[in-house]
């Protein structure tokens, strides 16, 4: 079954709409789902044209498909656990949020907080991710605990903060302290970054372009080799956040490494 | 409100009017227990189902600087039990340091209509009455802090037992307290240097009074004061394996009783009941300090009962937080108060697959099962220390059925049963004892009976709670179930006449009182004007002599129990 | 070269220099009582006037504590320029080097000391720094040192209209604790100093 | 007439220990209140009457009309903003939040500009705090990291810190070690026995290399960390180590520099580390004088400190969603009430851009910037001065301000609960 869901014009197109309702799951049986338009509870059809494809018997035989003005949509996927749903644009915050099976595909830019606190599944933006991206709530102790979350392009502050388990592979730059306060899982990074894995106490990031300037709260601990897209890279591996526990590994490029703590 | 109401068909436990268990009509009119209810009342068919007066918490941390400290840092714990605002209901968040409105309407659909917050730097009161006034559907009190307050503890060491006495009477007043509350007595001041006191002899830095002086002092400055409650004790040691000894040590303090009343009550005792050396070798005691409860009258304690699951830890007893959480590492707050008293805060897991916890579980229980005298244990949790206040009813399942306990024995440590004696026990406990453990023991300890509190007869304050439980048809042994269901969910709780509560929504705005103390002194013993108390005040406080005590508009139901001082 | 150092072994193999060498003893160092060392304490009550504070002209040379025996004024040798103002100044002879205290004694001199404090009004955010740890204050009102609250206006600084005041300025002792701990360099302390000749009676013992 | 133990209604510090002397509705003088209270006591620039913008101008209005459009706008949004609340008192921020949850509104106080990381950095590690007389009191280091109370707290020295004598601290500023920690020389680190000049954006790293020493690690701290030597880091974790009790203050430097509440949190974690050693405290230096009693009220209604957005009618909280800079840059609030504070001043340009562009309304006693970005404002009376409510200091210890005289002007629960009245009519 294919669900396209293409938005209507709206007089205020700025106020975010919050549609966690819009799981597979939730279409197999029904359509008169909420959605929430700022204070206000609307019916999904006065926010979108909604056409209906072919029959399906389970979620996994469900693929959703948002297009038009989508990004600012929140918590589309929340708590998903099977079929597919696939973004032909930018989506709005919290996209995939404690996501458990399935898969979310976003063509354009994803904001804020994809994949938080996700369980499993795959998530793959091919533009840009905001800030938080993979990572937890606030106050909670762990953040993503498994699936996999990738984004094509770019990445903002703080990726992965809590990782506790699953994967998260940023093929761009991230900014500031991705992998902060990470504790399982691994974390990617294919471009630049700056104060990688700040207080980490597990888990393994690996960054293959320039880290910037290290924490000083970083251990020197011999080399390794690691592949990456096909190419096999020299990386030196460090062990931390000694400030904290020191359980964590960080990988880094012999090459790129511009300084040592 | 001279609309009155007629409760029909009640199936009354009333143990201060001595009524174990009779199916009556009780009549309500402006406010209080009546003979007769006026004509056109509302009338209410209880059809049999039990009605006991408003519950009472002896011991709970609902209000105040630390438990919105406890919310504040917790926005994880606050993503638990969110509801919107629905007819007269507010928004509530959180699940074990709920919102204010949030503590409120889940004591109300339990039947609790009067909660005593646990524990209150005077400081910071203004804070603790405001959240009061935002906990409507309760009537509310106030343990005042003195474990650490540096002009008690140079009478002590003075042994002016009078000036203590005088000080209490002033800061009471001041701060528009209840009680007095000593938390880790000593133990907070050397908290201040990041120190504890090891034992009840050990003396305090720099003041030079050991804890037992405080609490032998602070007992008599009580009684001095012919204040309604007795002093209200958080032991030193504090979870500290071993520390049944202190404990021990500490009822021995306890002086006969001169009337009806205690001279100590010692809250969430389970906490202090712990033998062993380590947390490896910990193990129960209740036996010890069950048997010494019940060879002293003069002592009542509550049971400080822990429940598995996530909450939230939090005291007065700074020291004993900072140990914990050096034994959790997740998060610690610490908030010590000049010339008073500290706090902490941490969050907590009890896991049915720790030993430690599954000993601490089985301990409270068995403080419940092995006091002869209902009236001598009370039932807490220490809300939220334990567990939040919503496990009360199925910790009165726990007390009532024996069946209960054996099938939890199958979900925890299989080791527990080496260390504690708790499958020992046969005894369940039966409504009466509960009605006694949940609000008449309450109200008795509290010396609340006095305004009409913890019983229905007329002249009472009509605060009720009809449960829908039918004790003539129900096996509390067997339907444990439906024990913990009833005792959840009231189907009216009726507070000051008013109908609060049915089925679990609350029906009204609500508008609760507090109620404090003043014991009036003698001129000479006004603190307000004696030079080297003020003086002191002027040096080292940071808020001004004349800025420190609660005005009247933070009280806008004030109930003022006064009592005249014997000094 | 080599012939160079041939003749200086020689030289120095001879008997008799190494006797010389060995055997020869310079008298001990004795400090000259005229000698002005870095003061002492002599051992007598210091009654926290803070003359020597104010008298001593080499920043952070001297300061005057409270010990558990009561206040000592401490000297700080890096900035010592040991010029004796401070032995002449204190009215208790409390403090000692060289000569000093015997000279003035027989002279019968002292010095005459007075100050003006000006509080530029731009730069004084109110912070109430200065009248806080003002030594003067902290004798006059507990209560001002404890927490800035000024309970009386006997004080030599008061905070008042969000400046700082100078009430008495003849209380001044010139410690300049205020100049010194004023984060804003709005307050500073100038002292007029002279040697007098007193002829009387001795004026520092009222 | 003179009135004793005023309470100052300007920064966090709230000292209570002023001498007010009034004649009628005038304030004449001002005893031992720093610059910034005698300003505020005798400042005056207060709107006389409620105004509303017609066109291009500013009409007078009455209170009725301005109270009654207010609650219009406010019950047509669909995304309401109620932002400020920080210079008001805890009453009237006890109805501006039960406002929001019956509007369906998005709540802030000024912590989104302020101190917000220092909670974010809190809800992750806990807070050993205390009330500030336990640093007066027994206090001999002091650390000031990424603050300058003598511009922003003048008093906080001289009052609760370096300065005031204490019962275990008989000869304060001698007996005290002062470390000052900064990204440039300030007039607090004039009076530092210790200064620790941080290259900026620097702080994450140097509290990361202190928590090392403190733990035992400092063989593997490098020779400089952020522009700050090992040597000089190594002493400053001895004067902490070595303390009997220390106290840390930390301020804007340290929240609002690269990394923010992460260098809270560091921060936090290094207090921790000391407290395994000696005794030692952290607190913000809160700005506002009542912030601090917003992110209490807040709390104990909503379960957040600040951010609460009640659109789905629960309370949701997620700094950098739900916080009021964070929505107006992305332009989704469709109309403000801005509540005794100035974000026309405090904002980012993009954001007053955007409150100019919908319908905002002031509640305020004075003119000032968000005026030219707001449709109508309503002035009330000045908490401290013509009305009188509870107040929290930045230790959280709460305080009733005092009312020196009384005017015409409705106070802020008098407004806000006409607002609120009226909205609750047309809700049902």
């Amino acid at each position: 079954m294919r669900v396209i869901l293409k938005t209507r014009p709206r007089k205020k197109p700025h106020v975010p709409i919050e549609a966690e309702g819009i799981i597979p799951q939730n279409f197999l049986r029904k359509n008169d789902l909420s959605v929430y338009e700022g204070n206000r509870e609307r019916h999904l059809e006065d926010l979108f044209f909604v056409t209906v494809e072919g029959p399906a018997v389970s979620p996994d035989q469900v693929e959703v498909i948002l297009t038009g003005d989508t990004g600012r949509i929140k918590r589309v996927g929340e708590y998903m656990n099977a079929g597919r749903i696939i973004i032909e644009g930018d989506i709005g915050m919290h996209c995939g949020n404690f996501m458990s099976a399935g898969e979310i595909i976003v063509r354009g830019n994803a904001d804020a907080w994809l994949g938080r606190e996700m369980r499993g599944g795959r998530i793959l933006c091919e533009g840009n991710a905001g800030d938080y991206c993979g990572a937890g709530y606030r106050g909670e102790k762990r953040g993503m605990r498994g699936g996999t979350v990738e984004v094509m392009g770019n990445a903002g502050d703080f990726v992965a903060e809590y990782l506790s388990g699953g994967e998260v592979i940023v093929h761009g730059d991230c900014g500031d302290l991705p992998g902060v306060e990470m504790r399982g899982g691994t974390l990617v990074i294919g471009g630049n970054c700056s104060r990688p894995c700040g207080n980490m106490t597990g888990g393994t990031c690996m960054v293959l372009g320039d880290p910037g300037e290290l924490l000083p709260s970083f251990r020197r601990n011999g080399s390794t080799e690691a592949e990456f897209g096909g190419k096999k890279f020299r990386m030196a591996v460090f062990r931390g956040d000694v400030a904290n526990r020191g359980k964590g590994t960080l990988l880094v490029r012999e090459d790129l490494k511009s300084s040592r703590p | 409100m001279t609309q009155g109401i007629l409760i029909k068909n009640a199936y009354v436990i009333d143990p201060l009017s001595g009524i174990r268990g009779e199916v009556m009509d009780i009549a309500i009119r402006d406010g209080r227990i009546v003979e007769e209810a006026p004509p056109g009342s509302q009338v209410i068919d209880a059809g049999g189902c039990l009605t006991l007066p408003g519950g009472i918490d002896s011991h709970s941390h609902v209000c105040g600087t630390k438990v919105n400290f406890g919310r504040y840092m917790s926005p994880e714990d606050m993503r638990a039990g969110r509801t919107s605002r629905k007819g007269v209901m507010h928004v509530t968040s959180g699940y074990s340091v709920p919102t204010t409105f949030g503590n409120s309407y889940r004591y109300s659909t339990m039947g609790y209509t009067t909660v005593l917050e646990g524990a209150m730097a005077p400081l910071e009161a203004r804070h603790t009455h405001e959240e009061f006034t935002a906990t409507p559907h309760q009537d509310m009190l106030a343990n005042t802090l003195f474990d650490g307050n540096w002009s008690v503890m140079e009478a002590v060491r003075d042994k002016d037992v009078k000036r203590a006495a005088a000080i209490v009477a002033w800061t009471l007043a001041a701060v528009r307290g209840f009680a007095i509350k000593l938390t880790n007595p000593g133990g907070t001041e050397a908290w201040g240097w990041g120190k504890d006191v090891a034992n009840i002899h050990d003396p305090v830095p720099h003041f030079e009074v050991t804890p037992a002086e405080i609490i032998s002092t602070m007992i008599q400055a009580n009684e001095i004061l012919r204040l309604p409650h007795s002093v209200h004790l958080h032991c030193n040691n504090l979870g500290v394996p071993g520390n049944f000894r202190t404990t021990l040590e500490t009822m021995d303090l306890a002086p006969p009783a001169q009337g009806n009343r205690q001279t100590l009550y010692l809250t969430h005792v389970q906490f202090h009941s712990y033998g062993g050396t380590t947390w490896r070798d910990i193990s129960s005691k209740s036996e010890d300090i069950a048997r010494s409860l019940n060879s002293k009258p003069q002592v009542v304690i509550d049971m400080g009962q822990i429940m598995f699951g996530r909450t939230t830890t939090m005291t007065a007893d700074g020291p004993m937080e900072f140990k914990l959480y050096m034994l959790h590492h997740n998060k610690w707050s610490n908030h010590d108060v000049e010339l008073e008293t500290g706090s902490g805060i941490i969050p907590v897991y009890y896991s049915r697959k720790s030993l430690v916890n599954c000993v601490m579980w089985a301990i409270g229980l068995e403080l419940a099962l092995l006091a002869k005298n209902p009236w001598q244990c009370l039932l807490s949790t220490d809300n939220p220390n334990g567990a939040p206040f919503v496990k009360y009813p199925e910790i009165i399942a726990l007390l009532m059925s024996r069946r209960m306990r054996e099938n939890e024995r199958k979900e925890i440590d299989p080791r527990t049963e080496h260390y504690v004696p708790l499958f020992a026990l046969e005894r369940e406990l039966d409504w009466y004892d509960i009605a006694v453990m949940t609000r008449a023991g309450q109200a008795k300890a509290l010396g609340i009976t006095r305004i009409g509190k913890g019983f229905l007869s007329p002249g009472a304050q009509a605060d009720v709670a009809i449960y829908p439980l039918k004790p003539d048809q129900l096996d509390p042994s067997v339907d444990y179930q439906q024990v913990m269901a009833g005792f959840s969910r009231t189907l009216y709780t009726i507070k000051r006449g008013r109908v609060v509560a049915r089925d679990g929504d609350v029906v009204v705005e609500g508008a609760n009182s507090t109620i404090w103390t003043r014991s009036r002194v003698p001129p000479g013993y006004d603190m307000g004007s004696d030079p080297e108390f003020t003086k002191k005040f002027d040096q080292y406080y940071t808020v001004r002599l004349r800025n420190y005590p609660v005005q009247d508009v933070y009280l806008p139901r004030g109930v003022c129990i006064e009592t005249e001082a014997a000094l | 070269m080599a012939l160079s150092l041939v003749a200086y072994i020689r030289e120095f193999a001879r008997v008799e220099w190494a006797k010389k060498f060995l055997a020869a003893r310079t008298a001990p160092l004795v400090i000259p009582p005229y000698f002005r060392n870095y003061p002492e304490l002599t051992g007598k009550t210091c009654t926290h006037h803070l003359f020597c504070m104010m008298a001593c002209p080499a920043p952070g040379a001297i300061d005057v504590i409270r010990t558990p025996e009561g206040w000592q004024p401490r000297i700080h040798v890096g900035h010592c320029i040991r010029c004796g103002l401070c032995v002449e100044a204190c009215p208790n002879g409390v403090l000692s080097s060289g000569r000093i205290l015997e000279s003035m004694f027989l002279d019968n001199t002292r010095l005459s000391f007075s100050f003006a404090i000006t509080v530029d009004l731009d730069r004084c955010m109110g912070c109430g720094n200065c009248a806080v740890a003002c030594p003067v204050n902290k004798l006059i009102d507990a209560q001002m040192s404890h927490g800035g609250r000024a309970s009386t206006d006997d004080l030599l600084l008061k905070v008042s209209d969000g400046k700082c005041h100078v009430l008495h300025v003849e209380k001044c002792t010139g410690c300049k604790t205020c100049e010194h701990h004023c984060p804003n360099e709005a307050i500073s302390v100038a002292r007029l100093l002279e040697a007098v000749h007193s002829p009387e009676e001795e004026p520092w013992t009222s | 007439m003179r009135i004793e133990d005023v309470v100052c209604p300007f920064c966090g510090c709230l000292c209570d220990d002023l001498v007010v002397s009034v004649e009628g509705t005038k304030v004449l003088s001002v005893e031992n209140g720093c610059t910034l209270a005698t300003e505020k006591f005798t400042g005056d620039h207060r709107l006389a009457h409620p105004i509303r913008r017609t066109g291009g101008s500013w009409e007078k209005t009455t209170y009725d009309v301005a109270i009654r459009e207010t609650a219009e706008i406010l019950l047509d949004a669909e995304r309401p903003l109620l932002y400020g609340w920080s210079g008001t008192f805890v009453e009237a921020q006890t109805i501006g939040v039960h406002l929001a949850e019956l509007l369906g509104a998005v709540i802030d106080n000024t912590s989104t500009v302020c101190h917000g990381p220092s909670i974010m950095a809190i809800q992750e590690v806990g807070h050993p705090g205390c009330t500030l007389g336990q640093v007066k009191n027994r206090a001999d280091v002091i650390v000031y990291w990424g603050a300058n109370p003598i511009e922003a707290h003048p008093r906080h020295m001289s009052r609760y810190t370096t300065f005031a004598d204490g019962f275990f601290v008989k000869s304060a500023f001698r007996d005290r070690k002062v470390i000052v920690v900064d990204i440039r020389e300030t007039d607090s680190s004039e009076i530092a026995d210790e200064f620790v000049k941080v290259t900026p954006g620097g702080d994450y790293a140097v509290l990361s290399a202190l928590r090392m020493i403190v733990r035992g690690k400092g063989e593997l701290v490098p020779e400089k960390v952020s522009g700050v030597t090992r040597e000089q880091l190594f002493r400053v974790a001895n004067i902490c180590l070595s303390a009997r009790f220390g106290a840390i203050f930390f301020g804007l430097g340290l929240t609002m520099s690269r990394g923010k509440y992460k260098n809270i949190r560091n921060a936090i974690e290094l207090t921790e580390e000391l407290n395994r050693h000696t005794k030692f405290t952290i607190s913000p230096m809160r700005g506002h004088w009542n912030v601090y009693g917003s992110n209490e009220v807040f709390t104990w209604i909503t379960g957040y400190p600040y951010a609460v957005d009640f659109s789905r009618g629960i309370a949701f909280y997620n700094p950098g969603e739900t916080t009021s800079v964070d929505i107006l840059r992305r332009k989704e609030c469709d109309a403000c009430l801005v509540v005794a504070s100035d974000p026309g001043a405090h904002f980012p340009r993009a954001c007053a851009g955007h409150l100019a562009s919908i319908p905002t309304v002031q509640i305020d006693p004075h003119v000032n910037a968000t005026t030219h970005l707001s449709r109508i404002q309503i002035p009330v009376a000045v908490t401290g001065i013509d009305a009188e409510g509870t107040a929290y200091r930045m230790d959280g210890v709460p305080i009733r301000t005092r009312q020196l005289f009384s005017t015409d002007y409705p106070d802020d629960v008098a407004v806000l609960g006409r607002i609120y009245s009226l909205v609750k009519e047309a809700k049902g």
